[in-house]
């Protein structure tokens, strides 16, 4: 199979998205001229002009709510926020626009618009730009997140967010963008990973790790030593899509392995792990053999400091230290 | 906030083409629908004193004009979107009082089904996209409307109406600046009734000249109507309407009018931060159907028994509407599961992938 | 003891520090002349005039920020959200910047402000006006924020988050503004009740219902059914706040009855309820003798219908039955 | 944007009483300040490059005349805050370089433990409250500090410095329309680079004028400055700071400047959106420092040498300050969790009751 990396997979899944279907539109801060600040849609507005690919002023509030606007009407935007850490200044648009407005419409307008961009810490770039919101969003019903963590899967999933009929908010990380990885070639049909589709991404029979977006890297890494160092076997369960949850994925590994350690970029409080603990422990009461443990962020905005930020997010080691509490 | 004294000196606005070109039967349409609007909510606020309808009720009496008039001058690609003050706007769109109605009362035969309420009426087909309950946050939206007519290749243009105090919302401003950066066909109106909730104009806004004015630090195109007179509010917004169809530019207009009841029907003090004399004179001096009926019956288009037969009416049919709406189910517990992913919906294979639903 | 409804009690919480620290502004959208649009500021402007009391144009982002920026001058802003639901569009300001900045300046600023107001669903005003961000917020570190449910609790927490150095968000709920209970006589001494300490609110021994806001009342009146009913005596912990959160209190009711309902207005995914059955689980593993349950709101955008809003969200009856699966 | 050609119709700001009464010490102190605010950035993109430094890096380079003018007017009741790109309103308020660059490196030493890094530089003792990362995220906060003032009955004003792109933010509107109806000491200075980040102003902005002239829209004063000349900045920019301090008004000041390296050191395109001719238009005929330099050494306040001296001085300052930064240890794990509640770092009660923290 190729090798892209997961810039080249996620530009080639808008790429194809754009041939296909001539309502979607790209938009953002600096996506066309500029080819992206993380220039993840380099060469598109040379591709596609300036039709298809559309910088916009920083206004993330009128920017998004006009894609919004835009999708009721059937185009099918997909908006870059330059960091989903500006959610904050569109956030009204976000969830009470993209995820009310069809429910109070008792289900006469859907909106189809894909808003991604990076949403991870561990760049130095400090609180205001290190929001980690995937639980967040994926607390408003109306709305679907999606975090993939590899090449393959990002391509696969932001083809199936840009068809989904409803908003998909898509995040990815700034730090996975330039790793690599096989990802199907286009001459091989088309590669679409549905929505709400978990993947095991190592298998083991002793202890869980579940985790999404940059965690599943650690977590394989982490997977690694406790094999080698400590004998211990892991599944590696990657969930991929927040919203919908593949839960079913999620009890089959705990029912097997019996012990669960989750791992999420966000702060300890809430998040995604605290929602899929929640299921485990009413779904799997009796098949656990310890308590769910979980590695998250420590518990204070993000630190700028490249020194120790690390320590601050989940890492390898960190994972290894929860796991050895109860393995 | 301030209407001109009638005067001589005051331009006649029928004279306009666009009013020009009205028919008598159109005319007397537009007199019709504005008393529509009115008897409907004459019944609805009866009904939601009754405790027959919940939350909040924002009566558009005073205002009808605004809705009627402008909406009056759509055609099949131009779209309208405004706040939760929106009953005039559905009516005026085509909305049939029934499923209004029913929408208030909560039931499942409304235009929602019972899940948006009096702030939340849509219509889609009928080019009327809400109904919005944040301030302000209908204006990105209806920027959306005119991209997506523009990026469609189609001539038309998108009607975003909002209050005097929505004004001081950041997203209108971003929504002004990208509307005319992108030269967008959409046309804001700001419905000037003098008030947001007991806050006055002057209270809640920094202007020069007036609100609409602030459109030049766009360098967009601004007018002021009376909205009294709805020739003067059609001769106007046909302008921008067609400024926005022909060269897809946008304008801020800004409409004078008034509201007679409170904020909302919950609104104890009404009457506190305005003057029984402002209301009054209002009422008798500019009132929007009192004003087209005087003049329909002066041009000889209508006479008062015709006139008082509309009223009949639409009283009647605003009647109807509570019985129909009355009559109609609630909705089911397990609707309230319904419309809220496309995708489960119509049951797609992506809607049955993965859990979409978290109830405990 | 005397009784106040729960508006008075606040309105009275506020009086009092307003009297006492010169520095303490209300401010807001018609919170001065019209009264309050639910009366909780009624009578304030009067008595203290313009400075003190202030209305606001509708600019949530603005007028918050500028609170938010007076507090770091030492000013002590208490502002309220007509709704909480339009944290929506300050929403960058309040999660960026009263959030972060102390954080962002090593500590070299504090922001003493409250945001204050009504946070719930139950009144027919449909999704955009019934958000419930309890949880949402309690997950940004730098946040406080407090929820509560009676009379005497309003008052004292009011006041012990006017006097509190960092930012605190105060969830009122227009439901229980009319409610009345109890509330300790100035003349017996300053009233203040500690953040971060729950309040028992009913003692039982077969299982505990923990909650906060309005839900608390709805678990009293659960609990005196299923004792009735049921024979089943239930431990009612109202939360109070929820960050800091009084966790030795969950662990206590929890070691004492061995089952536990966790009741939360907000939507299921994620919300308070998620983040303490997460904790619970942690660390009452042991003690557990059925899973954790949750009574939640429907996990949809709020329905307006007055018919079915109150199926939509948690009440007597649905905590019962809720209750009865694992009693 | 575009700069006034040198020419002999320019009037002399020298001459404003607010110049005209600067000693040669304190003239020779603006040039002292802007060049040490330029070799502290030499310094640090020589270790950002290194990769000493980590995150973004935006250079105030070639703006420096902006927050040293404009600082330079600044009494005890004066407050500024700033975006992003922030050090040079940092060293122009007074924070020392080691502070400074020590937050830079991330060190235990700097101005916030590291906590903060370039974007987030803060000095509450100094008046200057950072330093914010949200395009327009700090507007209402500079608005706040205003009130502040106002509110404590002190006469003095806040300066809140933002970007040519950060105007069509909605915080932005809103601050403004406050500032007007509130009457609240504060004055907005856009530093208008001509780009926010690859945009140029026209691709952002749609605008009557120029940007400052949006202040119109909120019956506000404004004005517009040839940022080249300090001498301007300092003349125009007291007149608004006298507004704000005696008459309590706002002001929207619009100051023309440029930036000569990329939007941040990891810019790759700053060459690609401007041309090399724009770029060494300005560094050559409107370079703020050589302006100021040769003024000095014209008005005989300053020899060649002795600006010689000043930039080996301030060169030197930097180089030390790098030598701290590097000394100087690194924040260790358990500080991540200082500094979220003040409640907690003072220990007091409230900060011991009930958990604050929640990590796994
Ligand atoms: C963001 C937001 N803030 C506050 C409110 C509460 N609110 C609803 S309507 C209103 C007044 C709006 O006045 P105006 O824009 O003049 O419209 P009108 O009611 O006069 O039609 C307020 C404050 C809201 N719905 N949304
Ligand atoms: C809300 C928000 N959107 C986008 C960004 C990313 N961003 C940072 S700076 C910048 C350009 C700002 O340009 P301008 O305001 O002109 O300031 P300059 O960089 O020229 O000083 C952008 C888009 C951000 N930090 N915050
Ligand atoms: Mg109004
Ligand atoms: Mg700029």
């Amino acid at each position: 199979m190729r090798t892209l990396t997961y810039r080249e997979a996620l530009r080639e899944g808008m790429d194809e998205e754009l041939a296909r279907d001539e309502n979607v539109v790209l938009m953002g801060e600096e996506v066309a001229q500029y080819n992206g600040a993380y220039k993840v849609t380099e060469g598109l507005w040379k591709k596609w002009g300036d039709k298809r690919i559309v910088d916009t002023p920083i206004s993330e509030a009128g920017f998004i709510g006009m894609g919004i606007g835009a999708s009721m009407l059937g185009v099918r935007p997909v908006m870059e926020l330059m960091f989903w850490s500006f959610h904050s200044v569109a956030f009204d648009q976000l969830v009470s626009n993209a995820a009310c407005v069809r429910y109070m419409s008792g289900g006469l307008i859907n909106c189809p618009i894909v808003v991604r961009g990076p949403a991870n810490g561990g760049t130095a770039v400090g609180a205001t730009h290190s929001h980690i919101p995937e639980g967040m969003f994926a607390a408003f019903p109306g709305l679907k997140v999606v975090a993939p963590a590899t090449p393959a899967d990002v391509k696969g999933l932001i083809k199936a967010a840009i068809r989904d009929n409803d908003p998909v908010f898509f995040m990815e990380n700034t730090l996975l963008y330039g790793t690599s990885g096989p990802v199907p070639d286009p001459a091989d049909g088309d590669f679409v990973i549905p929505l709400g589709v978990a993947d095991l991404k190592r298998e083991g029979s002793d202890l869980s790790l579940i985790a999404h977006g940059r965690s599943v890297i650690h977590c394989l890494e982490a997977a690694e030593t406790l094999q080698r160092d400590h004998g211990i076997s892991c599944d590696v369960l990657d969930l991929r899509t927040i919203r919908p949850l593949d839960q079913e994925a999620i009890f089959k590994t705990v029912r097997k392995t019996h012990r669960v350690v989750l791992v999420d970029e966000s702060k300890a409080f809430g998040g995604v792990s605290a929602m899929v603990a929640t299921l485990i422990q009413d779904h799997c009461f009796d098949d656990l053999d310890a308590p769910i443990k979980r590695v998250t962020s420590l518990d204070a905005p993000a630190i700028y400091s490249p020194y120790v930020e690390n320590e601050q997010l989940p890492n390898p080691r960190r994972i290894v230290e929860k796991v050895l509490t109860i393995a | 906030m301030s209407f001109p004294a009638a005067s001589s000196h005051r331009l006649d606005f029928a004279s306009s083409s666009i009013n020009r070109a009205l028919t008598a039967e159109q005319k007397v349409q537009l007199l019709r629908t504005m008393i529509r609007i009115r008897r409907f909510e004459q019944a609805a606020l009866k009904y939601y004193n009754a405790g027959r309808i919940g939350g909040f009720l924002h009566l558009y009496i005073g205002q009808e004009s605004v809705a009627v008039g402008t909406i009056s001058l759509c055609g099949e690609n131009d779209h309208n979107i405004t706040a939760y003050r929106c009953h005039g706007h559905a009516i005026a769109s085509g909305m049939n009082m029934n499923e209004c109605m029913a929408e208030l009362f909560g039931k499942a035969t409304g235009s929602a089904k019972g899940k948006g309420g009096s702030m939340h009426l849509f219509a889609p087909d009928k080019n009327f996209w809400g109904g919005h309950g944040i301030v302000g946050g209908q204006t990105p939206l209806g920027l959306g409307l005119a991209y997506g007519l523009k990026y469609k290749g189609l001539q038309g243009s998108a009607l975003c109406y909002m209050g005097d105090g929505a004004v001081n919302q950041g997203a209108f401003h971003e929504s002004l600046n990208l509307a005319a950066l992108f030269e967008l066909p959409v046309v804001y109106i700001i419905e000037n009734n003098g008030y947001s909730m007991g806050t006055s104009q002057k209270r809640s806004s920094a202007y020069r000249g007036c609100l609409a004015q602030r459109a030049e630090a766009y360098d967009m195109e601004w007018d002021l109507i009376d909205g009294s007179d709805i020739y003067e509010v059609r001769a106007k917004t046909q302008i921008a309407m067609e400024r926005a169809r022909k060269e897809s530019r946008p304008t801020v207009l800004e409409i004078s009018t008034y509201r007679y009841y409170g904020h909302s029907v919950a609104d104890a003090n009404a009457k506190k931060y305005r003057s029984p004399e402002e209301i009054e004179n209002y009422k008798n001096n500019h009132d929007p159907i009192n004003t087209f009926r005087t003049r329909l019956i002066q041009e000889g288009v209508i006479t008062q028994e015709q006139a008082d037969a509309i009223n009949k009416e639409a009283a009647d049919e605003a009647a109807a509407s509570v019985a129909f709406a009355d009559a109609s189910p609630a909705p089911t517990i397990e609707s309230i599961m319904d419309d809220v992913y496309w995708e489960v919906d119509e049951k797609t294979v992506a809607g049955q992938t993965g859990r979409h639903f978290f109830n405990d």
